[in-house]
This record gives C-alpha cells, structure tokens and sequence, in this order.
C-alpha cells in the first residue's frame, strides 16, 4: 500500500468530517424565502414611485436580457456548442406569444387595460401566450437542431445563424405570400399590448431560472455537460449524444421563445430587421462575458450589459466606442469570463456561516490533490500535485 | 456459427460473452486488422499487445463500433452488434477506456461516475426538473453507489475534485471506475497502466482482479507494459500488422520466437 | 447630448423639451440632420428672448434606432419632466414611442417618421413629413401627367417606408392606366441592383420608379446607367439628399430629367428657406437636407403651440392640463415651416405643399409646387 | 441576352465574395477565429480610396495601393493590439474580442467619417465593351480577373513555400510549431498581413463595383463572405472561390426569377441543405479524430 | 565549460511552484536524463529551456550564451531542440511535412540529406511518407516526433518520455537510436518514465522530486541506489 492510498482513506465526505450542511427542503425554502422577499419588496418600491417608470423598464429588459443569457448559456455553456442565432428564437417567440395574445384578447374579451389591472383571464391568457411562444420557438429549436447536431463546431454556429436570417426573412415576408396580415412585414408588428410588467417578468424570470437549474443539476445536465467535455467518451458512457443535444437546443430555444414573448409586450412592437445576427451576437456576448457555463455570470453580465449603454447616456457619442473597447479589456485580462465557470449558491453561504466561515475543505483536510501533495510530499512514489495539466494541450485540439 | 437470435436463452451463460469472426477493416488502401477472431469467457481477463501501429486500438474501436468493420462479426452475448451506434453498444454492455485519457475534465470526479450510471438510471426529465420526491431518491441511490465504486480506489475523498485537476495516474483510474458504472458485461483497458510507476502498477494489477471479482466481467486489455500484461492476463493474443500471429498463456507468448521478433526484441529474451 | 440633471422638469424661467433619434447606429445619418435642425430653430428662439420669457432646454438622447432603446429614452424623457417631444426620426421606434406616449398624452412631432401607424395610437403623436402612401400616390399621378405609359418600380423590400411609397404607387398607377410594367424588391442592405435592373430593363419601360433612399437610389441610377438603361428615374423624398450635400451619390449626368416628390430642396427660392439655409450654414457650415429642414420644422411646430399655451396663461406648466393644451394647440394651429405651411385637419398628419424636382444641367429646381389637401 | 448579362453579374458578385471569403478562411485557417472584424477592414479600406481621391484628390492607382497596404496593416495591428494577448486563451473569448474589434471600427468610422455613406469616386474611366449585344463592364471583367489571380497566388503561397507550410503547422499546433523553429507571432501577423490585404483588393473591387463607403457596409459583405467561405469550406482556399461564387450565382438568379426578398433566406437555405449533405462544406477536410 | 547549464532555475503555474530551483549542467556529448515521478517537474524543466515557457529565476546557459528571455525559435536555430511530451505531432500534415517542419531553420538541401537519415532510423516512417500523421498509431507518431527533432540538427536534444506508450522492441530501438545519436555528436538531455533503461544509457542522472534535485550521480551508481530503485525501479 503506498502513501497516497492511506492519505486519501483519512479523507472522509464532508459530512463525515463533521461539516453541518442544509437538507434540500431547507435550501428551496430558504430561496423561496428570497425570492419572495425580493419581489413584494421590488413591488413596493415600483408603486410607492422610489423606482422610476425609466428604471422600471430597463429592470424589466434585464429580465428579458437574463433569460435570453442563461438560455443560450444550456448550449454555448453547457453544451458547449456556438449557437448564432438566438435571436431568431427570441423573434419567433415575441411574434407567436404576441399574436396569439393579440388574436386571443378578442375572443376571450381582454382588453389592454385588464393587463395593467391584471384581471385572472388576462394573467391567463399572459400565461397561455408566453407558453405558446416559447413552443413555437422550442419548435424551430427541434427544426433547427436536427440538422445542426450532425455538424461540428463552427459549422454548427454558421448553420444557427442561417436559421436565424431565414427566420428573419420569412417574418419581413410571410405576409405578402399569405396574403393578409400576420407579422406585419417590414413595418413589424405594431400594437402589441404591454403585457409585460415587473411583475410578471420577475416571476417569469424566476421560474426560468430554477427550471434551467433543475436540469442542469440533474441527470440529464449531466450527460449535456459530458457531451461538452468529451463528445466521444459521451457515447462511450451510453449517453445519447443526439437526444442530450436536441434536448439543450430545444431548452435553449424555449426560454428564448419565452423571454421574446416578454419582449414583445414591454416594448409594443416587433419588427424583424432587428432580430438579426447582430442581435445574436449580443447575447451571446453577454454569455462569454458572464463565463461560460456560470448561471450567475450570465445573470450577473446581462444586467451590466443592459444597465452599460444606458449609464454610458452621459458620453452619448462614444457610447458604442466606449461599450467595444471595453468587450476588448474585459476579454484580454479575463479571458475566461467574468466568473469563469463559478456559480453562486445561496444555501452554500448559509452553511459556510453555520460552520462559522470555514469551508468543507478546511474541515476535511487532504481532499484536494494539493493539500494530498503536501502530506504525502517525503515518499518519492507518491503522485503529486497536479492542476489542470492538460489546458496547454487542450487548447491545441482541433474540433 | 448459426444465427445468433437462434440460441436459447438458457444457453446464455456457457457461450463466450464477446465473440468477434473475421473482424477486419481497411482504412483506404490499408488493412488496418485482418481477419480477428476472439471467444472471452464471462470473467476472463486477456490481454492484446502488438507492436506499435499493430491495430489494437483500432480492435477496440471495432468492437465498440467506434469503426464500422469492413467484414466480420461481433457477437455480444448471441447478439450481434453490427448497425449499432456507440451508444447502444455501450447499453449492450461493451464498456471501454481510451489510449489518450478522455475525462470530463470540467466536470466533478462524482459527476464522472454519474454519468456512466446514466444507463441505469431512469426518472424522466420532468421528474429531474421539478424535483419529484423520485429524483430524489435516485440521487441518493446513485450517490452511495458511485462512492461505493470510488471506494475500489480509495478515491472517495476525492470525488468533489475536478476530473482534470487529478494526477495523471488517478485519472486513468477514474476512466476505469467510470466504464465500470456503465454496467458492462465486457470492459476494454486501453494502456490503462501508461504513465504510471511501477508502484502504482502493482496496485492497478491488484485492483482490476478485483474489480473482475466483485462484479464478475470480463475484462480486454492492451499494454505494453510486460510485467503488466504477464502478471494478470489469463491469455494474450499478440498482434501484428493487424493479424494475430500468436495467442496463448503468458509463459507461452513470452518464449514464442515470433512474438520476441516482432515485438519483445531484448527485454523478452532476459 | 446628455441631459441637464434636473428632474423635476424646469424651473419657473425654462421650459424643458425632449429631443430623441438615432445619433448612433446605422441610421445615425438621419437622426442627426433631425437633431441639427431642431436645434438650430431652438437657438434661434433662445436668442430671440426664447417663450414667454423663458428658455427653452432641450432634453437630447439617442436610441441608437432601436425600439427598445427608444422605450428607454421616451421613459426616460418623461422621467425627466420634459412637457414636449421632438421624435422619434424612424418609423419602428417611433411607433414603440407613440405606443408609449398615449397614457402620458405626451405632446409628440415627429420630424420624419412616415408609417401610417405612427399617429393612429393617440392624438398626441403628429408629424412634420408627408406620409409613404401620399407620395406614392403624388408620385403616380405625376407619371400619368407626364405621358408615361410604363413604368418600372424597384424598392427596398425590407424597408417599411420603401414598401409603403412603392405599393401605394402601384395601386394608384392602376387607376391612372399606367401600366407598371415590372416591379422589383431587394432586401436592405443590398448593394447590387444589377440582377433586378436587367429584368425592368427588359421590359423596356418609360421610366424607373426607385422610392428608396439616397444612398441606394445613387446605386441604382449609376449601376442602371452602366447596364445602359437612358430612361426617367422618378423617386420620392428619400432622394432629397442624392446631391448637394457633401457627396454626389449619382453623376449630374446620369441624374439629368429625373424626377422627385419632396417638401424642401436648397435651390428653393423662396425667401423664409433661403434664410434657413443661410443661418443653417452659419451655424453648422453645411447645406441643410431635407431631414433638417424637418427637424427644424418639428421644433416650431410643438414650440409654437408652447407658445400659444404659454402666452394663454391658463394651465400651469407640466401639468395634464398642459400638455392637453398643447396637444389642441398644434392640431388647430399652422407653422409656416422650411418645408411649406403646415397645420393639421383632425388628425396628425399634416396638410402642406410638396414639391417636385428635378435635374437640370447637374443643378436641381423645383419643377412645380403640388399643394397639400 | 438577359441571361448573359445575369451570369456576368453573378460572376462579379461571387467574386468579390470569393475573395472577402479567402481572407476569412486563411484566417480561420491559421488561428481557427471567426474574424468578425474582416468585413470591417473592407470597410476601412475603401473609406482610404475614399480619402485619397475624393478628399486628397491624389492618383487612383495610389488609393488602390494604399487601400491594399492600409488593410493589411490594419490587419496586422488589429493582431498585435486585440489578438495576440489571447493566443492561449478559450477560443470563444477571441471571438468575442473579434467582435468588440469590429463594434470598435464601426462605430469608430462612424465618429470620424458620419453615418452617410461616402462615394469613392470612379479609379479609371472604363467604357463597357459590348459583344454579341451582351454589354460586358471592364469593371466585371477587371473583378474576376484579379480574384482568379489572387487565388492562384495565394495557393501557390499556402501549398509550396515555407512560409505557407509554417503557416499550416502554427494552425495545428502553435507550441510545436514554436519547436520547429518557427517564429509564430510573426507567422500569425504574416497571415493577417495577407487575409487582410486581401480585403484591400476587395475593397477597390467593391468600390469600382458599388462605389460608396458607409461604417456598416463591412457587416453584410463581411456575413455573406463568411457563408461563402462555410460553404466551401474553411480553411480551403479553393473552397472559399467555390463558395464566393455560388453564394453570388445564387443572389443574382434568385432576383433574376423575381425572388429577390428571398435571396438572403436561399442563401442560407443553400447552406444549410450543403452543411446538411456534407457537413464540412464542399472541400472542407473530414474533420477525424482518432480514437 | 559545460554545454548546458542551468542554474538556480524556478517555475511557476499561476501559484503552483512546478520547479523550485534547479542546478544541473550537461557537458558535450553526454547523455543526462531527468528521472522522477508524474508531475515531477521534469517536463516543466524541458519546456523552460526550450523558450516555450518563461521561468521566475533563474538562468539557462547555453554554450555561454543566456537562454533567458529568448524566443523558442531562437532557441531552436542555436542548436536545441525538444522532441515535446506527448509527440505533438501536426496531425492534418503528411509524415513527409513533419519532417519538412522540422528542418525550418535549415536550408533544403541540408534537410535533404538529414531526411535519409532519419529515414535509415524509422523505417516505418519512410513507408508512410504520404500518411496524413493523425492517423498514425501511437508508437508511430513517437517516431515521427523523433525524427522531426532531429530534422534541425540539434547540438542538444532534449526528449521528453520518448518510449511512452511503445512496445518493448521500439523501446529498445529508440534507446538505440538516442545512444547511436549520442555516439555521432548529439548531446542528449532525457526525461524518461523508463528510469531503468534511462539510467543504462546515461553517463549522469539528476533524480527529480516535486520541483527539487534530491539526488545525483552516475547512471550506474543512481541504478544500484536504494531510494532510486524502490521509487523508480520497481523495486
Ligand atoms: N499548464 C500547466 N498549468 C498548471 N500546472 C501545470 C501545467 N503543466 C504542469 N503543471 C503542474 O506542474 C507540475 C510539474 O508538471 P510536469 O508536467 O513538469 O511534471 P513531469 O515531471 O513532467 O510529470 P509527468 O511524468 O507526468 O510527465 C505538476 O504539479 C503539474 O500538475
Ligand atoms: N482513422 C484511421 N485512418 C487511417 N488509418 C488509421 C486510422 N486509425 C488507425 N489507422 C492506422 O491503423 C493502424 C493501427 O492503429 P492502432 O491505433 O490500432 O494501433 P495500436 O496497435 O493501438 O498502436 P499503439 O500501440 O501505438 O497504440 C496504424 O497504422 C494507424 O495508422
Ligand atoms: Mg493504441
Ligand atoms: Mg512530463
């Protein structure tokens, strides 16, 4: 028996070691908690006018702009794809969620104003729409996917872009082949009701959010992040790369589709031109700036990408100047985005001040190879620290 | 030999696990493996050496459907393989590691086993993401079953490491315990002991008939390792230019003129 | 740009208007022709002692012509407690803005924006321009006067202001028997119009309509000229910068005899546009355009109507009452504009002149006044 | 004759693509980046013909030269400034470094020059030939010759020289390359140099072509290009002719038959029906990676 | 006056110290080899004087002239060359191309003549000239990686883990081929996993421990040495 056999044997789980932790009940009570708190705060502030109409609608936009982020972060970070057209299932959710609403008011007799007052058959009908925009973009997503998943890397992204601009393309013109009146052509869709609120967008983005999380964090996660990390050792495992892969493309498109539906009824008119590749690129910027992979940094990202040009007001000339050098620095001194691949939990800070600050690894020492390194150090057989070894030669793979 | 489907059931458990016939494949003008025969028992351990560029990786490759064989069969269990992808092969029980290391290096040592439990788990998405009291259940399980596998290397302690982040040598142990999860009936070892001491290929000797112990499988390997391959293989087949030239028990392939020529040059004569 | 700080509107001696378009962003060109003429007639009114006593501060912002941003900047306007806007300049923006506006009444011109859509949310919301579907019409009576018995159209399909002159002067030219003998789209951003020339060309008509704006209408005469089509070229008032300003988008030559409909040209002679021009370029040292000449118009338009509410006397300023004020104040009142008089007949599109221009010996002239109705 | 006419235009738009679309895949070849920012030094490259005839009033043949000579150095700084401080970092922060470059030279351009569009004036006075009752544009002809020259000499440098084979074994792997003895900043810079001067003679051609300059004129030229070169193939130079061209037969025949609203979506759909039937494009390399 | 001589040498990885100050020297003509356990060090080391990584402290001295500092290819044209762990072959390139690769520093008709050279050594590569190197098996492009080091003709070579992953009769080949290389001139710097056979072929040994020297000696003392033997050997 060597060594590093009998250091790694002292180790034991975290909760062996004496380390107290929350029971999962605990955690989402705890969250809910917050959750709750946050909105009938949030509420308060908004009716009692501490927040402004200004602020209130850009707060909403970063709602939108978080769920478009987290959502192409399941296939750019999880996945591990690069997707180029999400904007186009944004687009296709905002038309579909806002027509339907505006087809569905008529019938159903809502009118514009029960959105404001929030009568139950317009927070319905909000709710019927923002599920149908979502899966009639989660339907593209399937569209879309079947053919892009037989493709690699960079084709995959050129193929999503495509899709995108055909998306575009047939929104500016399905009218004129229909013949009456859908999407309002180039003129866009005008007179959408403002559906949207701080409200709902609030509640919107909440579930959004703790849906990703739950797949993310689940079996199926799993096989999505495997697929990421190796694609061949995948299949090899039996993970079914091109159901895992549909699937996040799929999830992706849908939460766009949703958050395009917001879009729709905070801003009142859809108009295709700015659905473009442009668009995509925003978002997916904000993804790489967040830190692939990190939910937080995409939420954290999409709020100061939405909140930059907007305080940027005051240097209105050199804004957009302004706003690309500064993509340049953040990308040049951290390459890895802002949080690399970190994400925050809540629960875990709990806990940390439950056990008094210290972390898990403090409790239980030699879990990790550095600390196994040290202890084992004198004995020449043992293996040593090791760190992400292989990123020099990762970056040299070619896919 | 008949038509697979045709064996009874009953018969299942006398036929060899894996059985391959005139498994070959030509890479454009180059016959890469010609002609490959093998029958493993339920629980043998063999080996496969060769020089290098013999085509043993490739046979590994064949035989998980990673490449579409040019001819020949591959029976597992009676059933034949042919047209399956990699995934479903791997379900039918085929489970391998890989030359150069392919971890899901981002990913927790604990997730790394977890996703090779994939195959035996089974709450449905809706399940797993609106947090059914089933999901739950199923974590639990699978977590005291992958700490339970990490046990085999005394790994547990470090099941919340990143799989990258690990020692060369634990990483190739890691590959192996995640092959393991799949559920296999038929685990392959693709130099499973490269880049390790010679301390740390005693213990990996030890544990792989350990493993074909306690979970009864059968278990292909490739090294180039001697003292490695002679130490643990019940038999070796030896293979060149992609045809076996000899098969036998250890002591016999080491005194084989023919292996010592084409591949144990010196150090197999000492 | 940047605004003043204050919240909470103006104080007793200013008045606070906002002032919002495009001034970054591909469309950038437009919003600030608009921007540089509505300040220009601000100044002028604030050298001249400004309202009623009090300064007129302007509240300028840009929305990088994005809807969205728009909704920002209009949210943000009100924040800021302007009693009037200048904007939006393009039409989807413009719309998300009037959308907007209606709950607020918001006093709105917009200089430019020509979708019929603009105007029909609220009565607040009126613009300075002529509509899309009015110069197609103008436009296809004026072919049928000249003769023409054919004529080809080709537009930007993925522009609403394209599409909406081209279809109505399709329509029209039904009814004026002149026959169009082949219409072409092409989507924005297109830069070779050669494909869909060669086809009008083909059908050999009397003249091209091409209702696009300046700097693909400069293409398409040059590239039409070199696949060697002699005919008419008529357009709308996107061409109104096609020269003149500091580019010639298309050579004196290739532009000789053609035709289009706008409500301001420099060569104008007349009096009160020769003086705008003049102080124009004293204070930017540039030929004003037609969007200028707009932005410049907008401003009086809801300034004069301040003006009539201010000197009335009777609501305070900001209030509801106020901006209601206002609001009757340019529906029933005329501003004798750069770009014609223009008052307003129960809705907020304008009634005013347009002229029709033309190319003579590489210089423009007014070829005849149509009056508005 | 129609047709006739239709075909030239098809060639000269396709090959304006083809070559916007080799310095996309010499590029993409070398560092494996989608440079959003080629569509942009185009751009830039004819605001300097712009410059030098309209505003200096100075020889064409001279704002052709520096046209050329201002891409690439533009090219070469935009590597040095933006790129090379990522040379080992995740592949996904260089792409959206090329996109913050080309947000900065858009906006940029429009700060210095205004969001109108400038008009490069014409660099010779060329008459139309007409043959056979086809009218032939010296500038087509001018178009494509120069784009069959340039890709002859580019594969020429690419497959037989040194410096092309060093280029091929940077983009495989820099640090080996480094052991060979090879001088990889310089290689990279060399290639930037070449792809962007590349974008210099697109530029001239699409300024005798189309003859106005605008900030965002790089974005659909520089997003065709990219289908091109996708279409053919990254990485392959013929690929990318291949691609140039049938991108630009398929917008001008497209709007020949009527359809020109759809030319954009035919576009893509012809890519997405060609990625879907062979995944690498038409000449790109079986992407095989050995077990 | 040694060939290569490092002294005081100190690398770090972010906050993790690879090697922590190192001294050693290799005369001309000698055969050194670096043993030690998996991330010993002893890679890091290579890289460092090859240029491809900076150190904190720390000098290289080649042949008098300070390596410090200097761009590998510089390197690579004084004389040094560094066959890399894990053979980093260029995979989408010929076997022929490799080798051109590796002979960039030198003139064609140099490499001309080297080429046969490098053939008469890897005859197997000679047969796959044309075979894109990706494809290659491993033991394969072991021997590609070899013989594109020594396209360049260097007056040190240094390999990293040569005989990884070969079969015994090829690892007895390449210590044939580092010893007939040796005999005609090369100075050779080894790091091998194979301390047994690494310790026969070299004149001197530095025995390497997370970042340190604990040990140093002649092959055949370190061979006959306890330690070594029960961590290195096998026992
Ligand atoms: N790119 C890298 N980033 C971070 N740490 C690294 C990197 N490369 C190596 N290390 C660490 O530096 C230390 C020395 O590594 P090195 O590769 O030099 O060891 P080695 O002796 O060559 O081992 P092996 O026998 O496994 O090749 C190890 O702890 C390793 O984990
Ligand atoms: N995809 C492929 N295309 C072309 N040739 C291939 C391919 N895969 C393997 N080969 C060739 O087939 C032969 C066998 O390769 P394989 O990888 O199976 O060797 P191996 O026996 O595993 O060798 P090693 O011990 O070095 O790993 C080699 O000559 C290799 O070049
Ligand atoms: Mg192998
Ligand atoms: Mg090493």
């Amino acid at each position: 028996m060597t060594a590093s056999k009998a250091t790694t044997e002292q180790a034991g789980t975290p909760a062996a070691s004496g380390y107290r932790s929350l029971s999962m009940p605990m955690r989402y009570l705890i969250n809910a908690i917050l959750v709750v708190v946050f909105l009938v705060v949030g509420e308060l502030m908004i009716d009692g006018g501490v927040v402004s109409r200004y602020q209130t609608g850009v707060i909403e936009q970063i709602g939108i702009y978080i769920i478009l982020a987290v959502s192409l972060n399941i296939a750019t970070g999880y996945l591990g794809q690069l997707p180029l057209g999400h904007a186009g299932f944004m687009s296709v959710g905002g038309y579909s969620c806002a027509i339907f609403i505006m087809r569905m008011m008529d019938v159903v007799g809502v009118t514009a104003r029960d959105f404001a007052t929030g009568s139950p058959a317009a927070v319905g009908l909000f709710v019927l729409g923002i599920i149908f925009g979502g899966i009639c973009a989660a339907i593209c997503g399937l569209i879309i996917g079947v053919p892009a998943l037989r493709l690699k890397g960079d084709y995959l992204a050129i193929i999503t872009l495509g899709f995108a601009e055909i998306i575009r393309v047939v929104m500016q013109n399905i009218d004129s082949v229909l013949g009456f009146t859908l999407t309002g052509g180039a003129k866009g869709l005008t007179g959408i009701p403002s559906y949207t609120n701080f409200l709902n967008t609030f509640i919107v983005v909440v579930i959004s959010l703790f849906l990703i999380h739950t797949m993310m964090k689940s079996r199926h996660g799993r096989a999505i992040l495997s697929i990421r990390d190796n694609e061949i050792a995948a299949e090899s495992c039996g993970v079914n790369t091109t159901y895992y892969k549909t699937l996040a493309f799929v999830a992706s498109a849908f939460f766009a589709g949703v958050a395009g539906g917001l879009y729709a009824g905070c801003i009142g008119v859809m108009a295709p031109a700015k659905f473009g590749f442009m668009k995509s690129i925003e978002i997916l910027v904000m993804v790489v700036l967040g830190g692939m992979g990190s939910m937080l940094g995409s939420v954290i990202s999409a709020t100061v990408l939405t909140i930059l040009p907007e305080a940027l007001r005051a240097v209105s000339d050199y804004r957009m100047v302004v706003y690309a050098v500064v993509l340049i620095l953040v990308m040049i001194f951290r390459p890895e985005g802002l949080l690399g691949d970190y994400d925050f939990s809540m629960s875990r800070v709990i806990e940390r001040i439950m056990n008094h600050g210290k972390r898990p690894e403090d409790l239980a020492p030699a879990t990790t190879p550095a600390a196994e390194a040290v202890a084992a150090a004198p004995e020449p057989s043992t293996v040593t620290a090791a760190t992400e070894k292989d990123t020099g030669k990762e970056a040299h793979t070619h896919e | 030999m008949e038509t697979p489907n045709l064996v009874p059931e009953r018969e299942l458990g006398k036929m060899p696990v894996l059985q391959a016939e005139h498994l070959g494949i030509d890479f454009g003008g180059l016959t890469a493996v010609d002609d490959f025969n093998i029958a493993m028992g339920r629980t043998e351990i063999s080996g496969l050496i060769g020089p290098n560029g013999a085509g043993k990786t490739t046979i590994f490759n064949l035989l998980t459907n990673v490449y579409k064989p040019t001819r020949g069969t591959i029976l597992l269990d009676g059933y034949d393989t042919a047209g399956k992808s990699v995934v479903e092969v791997n379900k039918m029980g085929i489970a391998r590691t890989f030359q150069n290391i392919r971890l899901f290096n981002k990913m927790t040592v604990e997730e790394n086993v977890l996703v090779g439990f994939g195959n035996s788990m089974s709450t449905h998405l809706l399940t797993d993401v609106f947090r059914l009291s089933k999901h739950w259940k199923q974590e639990a399980e699978f977590h005291d079953k992958a700490m339970d596998l990490l046990g085999i290397f005394s790994m547990q302690g470090l099941a919340h490491e990143r799989a990258g982040n690990l020692p060369y040598g634990a990483q190739r142990r890691l590959e192996i315990l995640r092959a393991l999860a799949t559920n296999p009936k038929v685990l392959l070892l693709d130099e499973p002991a490269a880049g390790m001491n010679p301390a740390e290929t005693e213990e990996l000797m030890e544990n792989i008939e350990k493993i074909r112990d306690d979970f009864q499988i059968a278990i292909l390997l490739i090294e180039h390792d001697m003292n490695f391959v002679m130490g643990i293989c019940e038999v070796i087949g030896v293979l060149d230019y992609g045809r076996i030239i000899a098969k036998g028990t250890p002591e016999e392939i080491q005194n084989d003129p023919k292996v010592i020529e084409a591949y144990l040059g010196k150090q197999g004569v000492k | 740009g940047g605004n003043s700080g204050s919240s909470n509107g103006s104080s007793s001696d200013t008045i606070k208007i906002g002032l919002m378009g495009p001034y970054t962003g591909d469309v950038a060109q437009y919003g600030l022709a608009c921007r540089y003429g509505a300040e220009l007639y601000v100044k002028q009114v604030n050298s001249n002692g400004g309202i009623n006593g009090k300064q007129i501060e302007l509240d300028t912002q840009d929305e990088k012509g994005d809807a969205t941003e728009a909704v920002n900047v209009y949210n943000k306007l009100v924040e800021d407690g302007v009693v009037g806007i200048i904007g939006d300049v393009t039409s989807t923006p413009t719309i998300a803005v009037a959308q907007a506006s209606v709950k607020d009444n918001m006093p709105c011109v917009t200089p430019s924006a020509t979708a019929a859509d603009v105007i029909s949310y609220g009565k607040n919301y009126f613009r300075a321009c002529i509509t899309d579907p009015y110069q197609g019409k103008l436009m296809a009576d004026f072919a049928a006067d000249q003769g023409y018995k054919t004529v080809g159209v080709i537009y930007n399909q993925g522009g609403d202001y394209e599409q909406g002159v081209a279809d109505a002067f399709i329509e029209e030219a039904g009814k004026k028997s002149v026959t169009v003998s082949d219409s072409e789209g092409y989507p924005s951003g297109a830069t070779d119009f050669n494909s869909q020339l060669t086809n009008i060309i083909a059908t050999n008509p009397d003249a091209i309509f091409s209702p696009n704006y300046y700097q693909d209408d400069g293409k398409i005469v040059t590239q039409a000229r070199k696949l060697g089509y002699t005919g008419v070229f008529m357009g709308a008032d996107g061409w109104s910068n096609i020269v003149g300003g500091d580019e010639e988008y298309a050579s004196a030559e290739d532009l000789e005899g053609c035709y289009y409909d706008c409500s301001f040209v420099s060569e104008n002679e007349d009096e009160k546009v020769q003086d705008f021009i003049k102080a124009y370029k004293d204070e930017y040292n540039d030929t004003p355009s037609n969007f200028c000449a707009l932005g410049y118009d907008a401003a009086m338009i809801l300034l004069n109507a301040i003006e009539t509410v201010e000197k009335d006397g009777k609501s305070t300023y900001g209030s509801d009452d106020y901006k209601q004020a206002i609001v009757d104040a340019i529906a029933s009142g005329t501003a004798n504009g750069v770009t014609g008089d223009i008052s307003y007949s129960g809705t907020g599109d304008p009634v005013k002149s347009t002229l029709i221009i033309t190319f003579k010996d590489g210089a423009q002239e007014v070829f005849k006044t149509v009056e508005g109705k | 004759m129609t047709i006739l006419t239709q075909v030239l235009n098809g060639l000269q738009l396709g090959s304006i693509y083809a070559l916007v679309a080799l310095g996309y895949t010499m590029v993409y070849g070398i560092i494996l980046l989608l440079n959003f920012a080629h569509g942009d030094i185009i751009m830039v490259g004819a605001y300097i013909s712009w410059i030098v005839m309209s505003q200096l009033g100075l020889n064409p043949v001279l704002a052709i030269v520096l046209s050329i000579v201002g891409c690439a150095g533009l090219g070469v700084l935009i590597d040095k400034v933006a790129y090379q401080p990522l040379r080992e970092a995740p592949r996904m922060s260089l792409l959206i470094t090329a996109i913050g470059v080309s947000y900065f030279l858009e906006n940029g351009a429009q700060l210095v020059f205004g969001a109108d569009a400038k008009v490069v004036p014409e660099y010779f006075d060329l008459p139309s030939m007409s043959v056979g009752g086809v009218s032939l544009s010296a500038n087509a002809i001018i178009t494509i010759v120069v784009t069959a020259i340039s890709t002859i000499v580019l594969t020429i440098l690419v497959q037989k020289t040194k410096l092309g084979k060093a280029m091929r074994a940077v983009s495989e792997d820099m640090g080996a390359a480094r052991l060979m003895g090879i001088n990889v900043n310089n290689t990279i810079s060399f290639t930037f140099a070449v792809g962007s001067a590349l974008a210099g003679i697109g530029a001239v051609l699409y300024s005798m072509a189309y003859s106005q300059a605008t900030p965002t004129m790089g974005i659909m030229l520089g997003t065709k290009a990219f289908v091109a070169a996708v279409l053919g193939g990254i990485g392959s130079i013929p690929g990318a002719v291949i691609g140039g061209l049938l991108v630009g037969f398929a917008e001008v025949f497209v709007s020949a038959i009527g359809l020109s609203v759809w030319q954009d979506a035919v576009v893509f759909l012809l890519l997405i029906i060609v990625l879907v039937v062979r995944p690498t494009g038409i000449l790109g390399r079986p992407m095989t990676e050995k077990v | 006056m040694a060939m290569l001589s490092v002294s005081d040498l100190a690398v770090s990885y972010g906050a993790i110290k690879a090697v922590k100050g190192i001294s050693f020297d290799i005369d001309e003509g000698e055969i050194v080899t670096l043993i030690g356990a998996n991330g010993a060090g002893k890679s890091t080391t290579l890289n460092t004087i090859a240029g491809l990584i900076k150190p904190d402290t720390g000098s290289i001295k080649f042949s008098g002239e300070e390596l410090v500092g200097i761009k590998p290819h510089k390197i690579v044209e004084r004389g040094l060359a560094l066959c890399p762990e894990g053979r980093r072959v260029f995979t989408h390139m010929t076997v022929s191309e490799n080798l051109d690769m590796g002979g960039y520093t030198r003139t064609d008709a140099e490499n001309k003549e080297t080429l046969e050279l490098v053939y008469e050594h890897f005859p197997r590569l000679k047969e796959r000239m044309n075979q894109v190197a990706g494809t290659l098996s491993g033991g394969e492009q072991q021997m590609l990686a070899m013989g594109r080091a020594l396209m360049s003709r260097p007056k040190l070579l240094m390999l990293d883990e040569p005989s990884m992953g070969l079969a015994p009769i090829l690892v007895d080949e390449i210590f044939d081929i580092i010893q007939a290389l040796n005999k005609n001139g090369t100075t050779i710097l080894l790091v091998e996993q194979n301390a047994n056979m690494a310790l026969k072929v070299a004149a001197r040994g530095y025995v390497l421990e997370t970042g340190k020297i604990v040990k140093t000696g002649t092959g055949a003392e370190l061979l006959v040495d306890d330690d070594v033997r029960k961590a290195y050997l096998g026992g």
